[in-house]
Parts: C-alpha cells; structure tokens; sequence
C-alpha cells in the first residue's frame, strides 16, 4: 500500500451471498487470513438479492470501493442467482464508470465457502487498488436537492 | 540487512522462486542428470537459500555445472524451481566485477573447428557478465 | 422506536483481545433505540444467554444485536435463547466481530473502530426488523442415496434399519464400487470381498432398499424434506425381471474386445456383459459401444442363447420419479490421468502400473488371475518399486494439492504382500513422508520395513527409464544418504492420486450443494457439521467430501444416515421466513418475478386493491411461502419495487450500508 | 503460405545444412520464408534473469520485424526458438518488461507480443500437417530407422513453449512417419546433451551424450535426428559419430526429393 496516503482511510462495501463467500469470509477469519479493516461486509442471502440501488446508495454515502462476491458460477446456492447478479453488474458498472466512478471501484469475484485464501487475497488486492485510486467522487441524489 | 540477507532476496527476486513452498521431495535432485558433478545438489540449493548461506552458494561449483536442462523446473511438483535458483546465484556472483567464469584468453584452447558459435554465443551469456 | 439491547462477546481472548469489547458496548448506547447494552465474557454459555433473557425481560427489549462470531456459527444459538425469553427468533442480529474483524486484525485501535462500525450496522438493521413466523412443510419420508459403493451401501443400510425407505442410484451395471475393486484392506488384510459382498447382498434383500443400477440422477428440484428427482433408468436391454443370471449371454458373445472397466482396463470383456462375478443385481447390461448387433444389425447370438427370453434391443431408458426428504451424496473416486506425469512411463510401459491396477493383478479374479507377474511379457518380477506421492501435494496444474491419504497405508500392504507370497521378490518404496496415523497404523507400516524387509527411501523419482531389455531404470533421491539412485526394476507401481468422481460436479451443481476447488463437497462446519452440505437435506458420506479409507468412509456413512434419519423421524419442517412478498399497490403484474424465480413459487393472482380509495380488480404477484426459498433474485428484477425480501429487506440493507457508510 | 523467417547465428556457419535443407523444403512445399531484414543473434540462451532487458532486444526486433509485415516468425534453431518464444512472452506477459523493452525500442508502435512464434516443425505439423506432408513426399525414406532428439530447448519449459508433452513428445516421431520412416522411441530423448557445458567440462557432456546414443541405439535407432546444431556437435563430438546424427530439415529435402538440387549450396 502506498505511504504517501496515509490519511486517506477508504470505506469499502462488500456484499457477500451467504452461501458462498461469507462462508469464504468466515474461513479467512478463521485461518487468521489478513486484510485491511477498510473493508466492511454485509451478508445478503444470495448475490442476486444485491440491488443497483444499494451500490449506488453506497457511493452516495461516501464509499470509496463497493465489492460483489458470490458463489461460483454453476454453484449458485438458488442454481442461478449469481448469473442474474453479474449480468446487472455489468451493466451497473459501466454506467458508473461513465459517471465518473471508475471501473476498479467495482469489482464482482465468485469465492466459494472453501476459498478463504482467495477472499482474503481478493480483498487485499481491491483495497490496494482503492488506496491507488483515492477518494472518490460523491454521488448525489438530485431527487433530495430542492 | 547483513549483505548474506541481501543477497538471498536479491536471489529469490531475480529468480522469481520463492524456496518456502518447498516440501523436501528431492525430485529435482532424482532429475537432475549433473547431480554427481554438483557438491551442493539441487534441493539442497533451496535451504541454502532459506537459510540465507549464500556465501557457500557462491563458492559453489554446482553453479558452473548445471546445465540450465529445465528438468528440474519442469518436474518439481511444487513449483519451486531449484534450476531458477541456480540461475540466479550464478547471476549474482557473475555481475559481481571479475567473476567470469569464463575468460577470453582461455578460449582459443576450448574451440575446435566444429564447434558451433551457438555454444560458444551461450556460454558467454551463462558464464559471463 | 424499538427497543434494542446490544450483548458483546468476548469470545474469551477471541474478541477481547483484538477488540475493546466494553468501549464496542458503551459506543451501542448511544445509537438510536439502543437502551441496554453489556459485554461479557462468553456469550453463548449458558449465563451468557441468560444474561440476553434477563435483559429481554426487564427493559422489555424489542430487539437484539449480538456482537460474536460468524452468525453461521450462533446466530441459531442466539434466536432460539431469545425465543424463550418471549421475543421473536427473527428480532435478532448478529455482528460478526470475530471472524470478519478481531481475528484478521491485529491494532486493537482499527479492530474495535470496525467492530463499533458492524455494531452500528447490525443496530440499524435491527431497528427496522419485524416479527416473522416460520411456517411448515411436509417430511417425505424416503432417502435417495446416490452412488452404490461402501459409503452408499452403508448409509443405505442404516437408514433402512430405521425404518425408512432408501433408494441407491448407481451409474454402473453393479454396486460394490471402489472396494469391489480391491484384493485385500489395510490393516488388517481382510479379503475386500469377502467383506464387502454381504453387505453387498443385505442390500439388495433389504425390503426397504430399492437399488437402480446402471442408472444416473438426471433432475433434482424441491427442496429439504421435500426433492423431487428424475432417474434415469439407462437401457440395460435385458429386462431384469426375466433375466436368471447364468451367464451364457457372456460366454456367447462374440464381441470379447471391450475393455474392463472393473479390470482398470488391463483385460477384456464381452460386450454383454456383469462388471464381476459378485455382481449385483447379477444382471448383464450390453454395452451399445461394442456389441455387433447394435454396430452393424447383424448378430443377436445372446438373443437366441438366452432361455429366459431376457434379452430386448429395443429397450430405451426409462425416467423415474420419485420424492425424497433427503439425499445423501456418496459418488466416490477415481485416480486422476496420468497423461501430464509422463516421466514416470505410465504410458511407454506396460509395467509401470497405479495401485489400483496392482489391485486388479493381486486379485484372483484379476486379469492375472492372481499371480504377480509383468503385464508385458507375463514374466515373474524380481525387483518391485513403489513411488509415492504420485500427482499427491503437487501445487502445479499436473497434480492435487493435497495428500490423498491412502496411498501409504495401501502401499505398506502391497509391499508386505508381495514380500509374503514372493519371499525372492525385492520390494522398494520411494517416499516423501510416510504418513500413518490411524489405530495400528504405524504397527502395520513397521511392520513391512521390520519384519518383512521393504525397502523404504527417503525420496521422490525424478525419471522412470525403460530398457531395451525391458526392464525399467528408476532414477531417484536417496536424500538421507544424499545421493541419486539409478536402480533396475521388472515392475513399477506409481501410488496415483485420488480425485472425486468427475461426476459429482454436474450432481453439485443439481443439489446446489457446494463444492471445493479440488471438487470434493464442502461440509457445512469442518469441524462441527462434516456429514452435512451447507444445503439442507444434503448429506454427505465417503471420498466426495474427502480422501478417506474404509473405516472412515463406513464411519462417516453412518453419521451420514444418522443425520437423515433425523430429518427424515419430523413430521413438519419449520420453513425459513424470509420470504419475498409483492406489495399489491405497487405491483403491475408485467411477471418479470415469475421468470426469475428459480423454484416457481411465484403466481399471479386477480386481486381487489384500494389504491388511494380507488377500488379495482388488479393482476398482482402472489408468493408461495413454502415453495420461496428466498434468494432475492425477484427483488432486484421487479422494475416497480413492490417486491422486497423479509428479513433482508431493501431499507434494512440500505441501512447497514448507510451505518458502514456514515 | 508467406512467413518472417529468424536463421540464427550458427545456421549461416556451421549449421548451413540445417538452413539451406529448410529452404529447399519450404519451397517444395509452397511455404515461402522471408528472411527477417538485420537480424541480430538472439544469444543462445534466455536470459533467466527476471531484471534483464538488454538482452531480450534482439528477440524483440526480430519479433516487431514481423508483426510489421503481419507475418507469424518461423524459427528453425532449437535454441533460437526456445529464446524468441519466451521473449515473446515476456513481452505479452509481464508488464514490467514489456514498458522497459519498449522505451529502449522507441518503436512507432509498442510491440506488446503480437507476433505467432512457430517453429518450422510446427509449421509442418500445425499449418501443412503431417497428412499433407505424407502426400508430397516423392521419396519416402522407408526401412530407416531414426531417433527422434529433442534435447531440452524444444520441449520445457512446456507450459511457456506448449510444443509437446515434455516427457513424452511426438512431434518428430509422427514427423519421420510422415516422411516414410520409422520412428524409434527412446527414453533418452528428452535428456540433456550436456549443451554450452561441453566447452569448459567436455567429460559431462560426453557422459550425457553417451547415454542418450546407448538408449537410441539400444532401442534399434539407425541414426538420429535434431533440430539444435548445439545437440548435433555434442553428440558428434562426445561419442565419435556413433550413430549419425543429421538434421530434420536433411531428411526432409531427401523425401521431398529436393535434396540433390542444394547439395552443393551445403558444402560451399
């Protein structure tokens, strides 16, 4: 990680389907798999249960980096909810890009319940990727302004 | 950082191995077709390294006798890759000032009318700076 | 404004530690609707739940965050301790400050802000949860096993001896898997055979067992309690109610070139054919690839040997039904291909073989026919090496990352055999470690070095070297002598590594069972729940979860049955909640939901609405609670957002990213 | 069938059989080979040394030399193979050498791996096919009985040179079957000769050598066959031209029948 962002402390959101990759979350707890506090995670049941909303609800609120983990495709838990999850973001992410928040803000990686070293791994490599992208811009809703 | 240290990491970055995922099988030393030439043998190239004694790594003439055949690397079943790490102490001690192994002078006696300029183009890249 | 109490675990020095559990605690009084708040040393003990009670009771709590380890771990500790102080399971939340922060932490400082931040998270959460009731569904009370060999045949019998109906679904023509395949068992040298057969035999004459044979699992859907399966019944074109085993069919058949299976491909079998003698059902299936009269029309010598009138071309297979409450994966292994380890002959040499095929040559119904003796030239040999670890903790491609377990118990026995039937036999073992732990497991090890005289080398093969003579020059460490070896053998036999049946994937993926990244099923705790999927009603038993051998596979089959016995012993299941729900005023009925729904749970319905007192007749999504599993995936679909998840709704989730965010 | 064509040092000297049996093939075959402009040689050896740039460049104009002309760079040196390939690699793999090689180039256009590498063998395997090959051929070499020799440079690393299987290879075997002879397998024949080490410790080259004539010959090989002038000399050298070893491309131009026409061209 950089030195000279030392006082930037970035908030990462990560949904993690409960299957899978909080699972996967939880062994790389377990095995004392380490990566940086920035990251916050928030269980949902399945990869497909992540709205659009809730990231662009994210960025709103000031995250720097918003992560999606799932289970494998072909593993899905509910056989084909992470296929619906990556087609949403895919289109989610290039919108935002387009909007000024880059594309390594956003990241989507299948962990399975067995992977703990991948999540930690995966974790540790978007963070870094954050400290090098910095602050980000701050989404607004037009609809609050009046 | 004591220069053994320092010469240890420069071993392992320059090579790219990193000899901590060895498990001890010693496949590249059942490979190796130089082993009996070589008074450190391949595997233990990697404690060697390790244990950061590159003093005897450099001192060495296993460096001047592997062959750079690759078998070692293709086989070893857990991505080691002692034929790196030979690589990469011969490098070290050849980029040190006046450590060729290999010197102009010698060579008219080493030649003979057959020898292909491809070894001759070869050993000067392996032996020399 | 609900009224919420915040309970901080220390987990001994598991949270505490890394985390200033009271500060985490003194922070939650201040978050809205927060009126209690206490840490304490364990709170899943039996005090620490009553502490939770205590305080549900006397400051009248509505709701309740524990701050602990993985809710996969508690969170039904925690729901069933609020149940009964009198709140409702589904007001509970739990923020994961072990396993998602004091463990992969170590500044105390960074640790305890992120654990007041997943504190806040799960406080905003709660502070938008509303009761929920569990609902119920039925408990069919049959068990499909899938796979016939001693994992299934065991798991099979126990269930049955229950009392419940169990069905085994078989790929190949006969139970008995793997160990049918095996000459004698570690370490003991029971004959495999002689063992397993009447396991073998108690099944099929089980009245509660009902065996498909040359059968797959084709469809699963449903859910615990309550699967619907498809079987495909593959067309045998011999009809088994007429068939009487005798064998002519076999001896008749003029198509003898198919390889066998069950021989790993070291002899041949006619094309109609049963796998072994002991084969069960004793039924021969003819194999389509290899018989004439399907290759060319002409034939039909079986047809016409045959007395019983068994023998039907036109057979096709058949799809089977049926309902489960639950199912158990016991689909094996094989040796993985050792196409990528060619330096060790397997495919220049006839002699260098895998243990499995050193099996087949040991057994007296073996190609051999018992007698050890090279496959090249049918020559005694004299000189016998074993190299271990073959493809066995290899990081690379080629191989498995992890230690297949078996491979030095099976090769001690091998060696030990040999050495005692063949006395002028030498035997060599190359070996990495020698890893024997298990009851008289390193006796038995010790025992071939001692008492009969193996030769065990510390050191991996780095080349086997086929001879004109047609011996094999094995190049290899000696690493506590440090020097390499070049020593002669007639016959080498490569200790291959194991891998899950290539199957299971496809069955995985059609139980949405999860699986590891070598393939083997993942348990739902390693430690605490390794005979069930994270999937309920999905148990596992045998080699698909893990390398094991026989004991521990007919250990793990049993608790495998133990664990759908007890499923299957409910009447009701309590069904999971968090359910989705349409909102009626907001839904258009466009039926986007309906199409995303993976378990058709979602219909449409005409229903009366009073929108802002307009009343009308509108076509509106209705969910089936206990057909919803609660995935989500209609939430997100539903362009209207009258869809939404309980227990994970949209403003309880934009409030943990609102906490997280603040 | 047009490609960029890298000789190599040895293949203008001692090695001109191998280059000039090559180009007498490839025209027989319809394939032309357009010599790369300025060659420089590409070393002998990859530079294992992941901090090295200098020493890849040669490689990389080669390499650019084609992509320019939108051609793939037929290589017929084992070791000039082994050492362009790899390069190449590098320059579509890693980062880091790949900006470093390309600031010293100063090229119009970044060179970032784009160029096929193939070596004449797989020219004749992948693109004419052995099938093809068999039907040219105008004198099959029948009865002979010839070792293939792959040496090291060819086969491994085989995941960065994905030629053959490395312990088991066939390419040169189903190539003499192509040719109207007779493959004979030998362990041996993915062992080292001994490579630059017979310039200063003859001994282990001779040693190494040895074995590898005893396999082939002990299996029933006639003579031997190698794509590598290194491999040529030391078995040569080491074991008195036991066997004879000669090059893949030799035997080529003899079953195409073109191998009088350039005799000549070879002893020049």
């Amino acid at each position: 990680m950089p030195l000279e962002n030392k006082e930037f402390k970035p908030k990462i959101v990560a949904f993690c389907c409960n299957w899978c990759s909080y699972a996967g979350a939880d062994l790389a707890g377990s095995s004392r798999l380490t990566y940086p506090a920035d990251v916050k995670i928030i269980r949902v049941p399945c990869s497909c249960r992540v709205n659009p909303m809730f990231i662009l609800r994210a960025f709103e609120k000031g995250a720097d980096g918003v992560i999606m983990c799932g289970c494998h495709p072909g593993d899905c838990h509910y056989s084909t909810g992470n296929y619906y999850a990556r087609r949403r973001m895919t289109l989610l992410f290039s919108m935002l890009d387009y909007i000024g928040v880059e594309n390594g803000r956003t990241r989507v990686e299948w962990v399975s319940a067995a992977e703990g070293v991948k999540f930690s791994d995966t974790m540790n490599s978007f963070v870094e990727k954050i400290y090098s992208l910095g602050e980000n811009v701050r989404l607004g809703d037009l609809r609050c302004k009046q | 950082m004591s220069s053994q240290k320092k010469q240890a990491e420069l071993i392992k970055e320059i090579s790219g191995v990193n000899p901590l995922k060895c498990m001890k099988c010693g496949k590249c030393s059942a490979t190796c077709p130089s082993y009996n030439e070589m008074d450190i043998k391949p595997h233990q190239f990697v404690s060697y390294v390790i244990n950061e004694d590159i003093e005897s790594l450099v001192n060495s003439k296993s460096l001047w006798k592997c062959l750079s055949c690759f078998a070692c690397v293709e086989r070893c079943p857990r991505d080691v890759k002692p034929g790196k790490l030979i690589d990469a102490a011969r490098q070290v001690v050849v980029r040190q000032k006046d450590q060729n192994y290999l010197l102009a002078d010698e060579i008219p006696e080493l030649i003979d009318p057959d020898l292909p300029q491809q070894l001759l183009v070869s050993a000067f890249r392996r032996y020399r700076r | 404004m609900q009224r919420i109490g915040v309970f901080v675990c220390h987990c001994g020095s598991n949270i505490a530690a890394t985390v200033d559990v009271s500060k985490v605690a003194e922070t939650a009084l201040m978050e809205p609707g927060v009126v209690h708040a206490e840490d304490y040393q364990y709170m899943c003990s039996e005090a620490g739940q009553a502490k939770i009670a205590a305080a549900i009771q006397e400051k009248g709590l509505t709701g309740i965050v524990v701050c602990s380890c993985s809710p996969r771990m508690h969170e039904a500790t925690f729901r069933k301790a609020a149940e009964r102080a009198g709140l409702n399971p589904y007001m509970v939340e739990i923020a994961n400050i072990r396993e998602h922060c004091s463990w992969i932490h170590k500044d105390m400082e960074e640790a305890t802000k992120k654990a007041v931040i997943l504190m806040r998270a799960a406080v905003a959460k709660v502070n938008l949860n509303t009761p929920l009731q569990a609902g119920e569904s039925r408990v069919t009370k049959r068990a499909l096993v899938i796979g016939g060999g001693i994992a299934g045949i065991q798991t099979a019998l126990d269930i049955a001896d229950a009392g419940y109906e169990v069905d085994i679904v078989e790929k190949t023509p006969s139970i008995g898997g793997r160990m049918s395949q095996l000459d004698k068992t570690f370490p003991t040298l029971d004959c495999s055979a002689c063992i397993l057969t009447p396991k073998m035999v108690e099944a099929s004459a089980h009245e509660k067992i009902n065996i498909y044979t040359y059968s797959e699992v084709e469809k699963v859907s449903g859910f615990v309690g309550d699967f619907t399966v498809d079987i495909r019944k593959k067309a045998r074109c011999v009809d088994m109610d007429k068939c009487t085993g005798c064998g002519v069919c076999q001896e008749k058949c003029p198509s003898k070139k198919a390889l066998s299976e069950f021989n790993r491909g070291l002899n041949t079998r006619s094309a109609i054919y049963t796998p072994f003698a002991q084969a069960i059902p004793n039924v021969p299936v003819i194999d389509r690839e290899a018989c004439i009269k399907f290759k060319t029309g002409k034939c039909g010598i079986c047809s016409k040997v045959c007395q019983a009138g068994a023998i039907d071309y036109e057979q096709k297979d058949e799809i089977i039904t049926e309902k489960y409450g639950a199912i158990v994966v016991a689909t094996g292994f094989d040796t993985i291909n050792l196409d990528k380890y060619d330096e060790y002959a397997y495919s220049q040499s006839k002699d260098v073989i895998t243990s499995l095929e050193l099996e087949r040559v040991m057994n007296a119904a073996g190609p051999t026919h018992g007698h050890l003796e090279r496959l090249s030239d049918g020559k005694a040999p004299k000189e016998i090496i074993f190299i271990q670890c073959v493809g066995s903790r290899c990081s690379d491609d080629r191989g498995k990352p992890y230690c297949s377990k078996i491979c030095c118990m099976y090769t001690a026995k091998h060696a030990m055999l040999i050495r005692d039937k063949y006395p002028d036999v030498n035997v060599t073992v190359f070996y990495i470690d020698v890893r024997t732990p298990g009851k008289n497991f390193d006796e038995f090890y010790r025992r071939a070095v001692e008492q009969y005289g193996v030769n065990y080398i510390k050191g991996q093969v780095g080349k086997v070297i086929p001879q004109p003579d047609g011996k094999l020059l094995v190049q290899g460490s000696d690493l506590l002598d440090n020097r390499q070896i070049l020593k002669e053998a007639d016959m080498v036999v490569l200790a291959t590594a194991i891998e899950p049946n290539p199957d299971v994937r496809k069955i995985a993926t059609m139980l949405t069972a999860s699986i590891d990244t070598n393939n083997f099923l993942t348990e739902a705790h390693a430690k605490l729940r390794p005979v069930e999927s994270p999937t309920a009603g999905i148990f596992l038993s045998g080699v698909c979860q893990g390398p094991k051998d026989i004991p521990e596979t007919v250990a793990q089959a049993g608790a495998a049955a133990v664990k759908a016995i007890g499923l299957l012993a409910k009447d009701k299941l309590l069904t999971n909640p968090c359910t989705a729900q349409s909102d009626v005023l907001l839904c258009n009925g466009c039926s986007t939901c309906e199409n995303v729904c993976p378990y058709g749970a979602i219909s449409y319905e005409d229903k009366e609405v009073n929108d802002h007192g307009i009343r009308e007749t509108r076509r509106v999504a209705v969910v089936n609670n206990a057909l919803c599993q609660g995935c989500g995936a209609c939430t997100v679909a539903c362009p209207s957002g009258a869809m939404d998840l309980q227990g994970f709704s949209n403003r309880q989730i934009i409030a943990e990213v609102d906490a997280i965010c603040r | 069938m047009k490609y960029s064509y890298y000789p190599g040092c040895t293949l203008r000297t001692k090695a001109k059989d191998l280059d000039v049996y090559a180009r007498a093939s490839a025209a027989a075959l319809g394939i032309e080979l357009i010599e790369v402009e300025d060659w420089q040689c590409c070393g002998g050896v990859y530079p294992l040394g992941s901090d090295e740039i200098a020493t890849k460049l040669s490689s990389v104009r080669a390499l650019n030399a084609a992509k320019e002309k939108g051609q793939d760079l037929v290589t017929m040196c084992s070791a000039c193979h082994h050492v362009i390939k790899r390069v190449n690699d590098d320059m579509k793999n890693v980062e880091d050498i790949r900006t470093r090689a390309n600031n010293y180039m100063e090229l119009e256009e970044p060179y970032a791996g784009e160029t096929e590498v193939l070596h004449f063998l797989e020219v004749l395997r992948d693109r004419v096919g052995f099938d093809e090959l068999k039907k040219r051929v105008k004198n099959p070499l029948k009865g002979k009985k010839i070792g293939a020799y792959y040496g090291c440079l060819l086969l491994r690393p085989s995941k960065l040179l994905s030629f053959d299987d490395p312990e088991n290879p066939k390419i040169i075997e189903d190539f003499i079957r192509a040719i109207g002879a007779e493959p004979v397998i030998y362990p041996y024949r993915n062992e080292c000769c001994g490579g630059y080490i017979s310039l200063k410790e003859k001994d282990m080259s001779k040693n190494m050598c040895e074995k590898i004539m005893a396999s082939a010959e002990g299996f029933g090989a006639e003579m031997l066959t190698t794509a590598c002038p290194l491999c040529l000399y030391n078995l040569n050298k080491s074991t008195g031209a036991k066997l004879p070893v000669v090059y893949f491309t030799e035997l080529l131009a003899e079953a195409l029948g073109v191998k009088d026409e350039v005799k000549e061209e070879v002893q020049k």
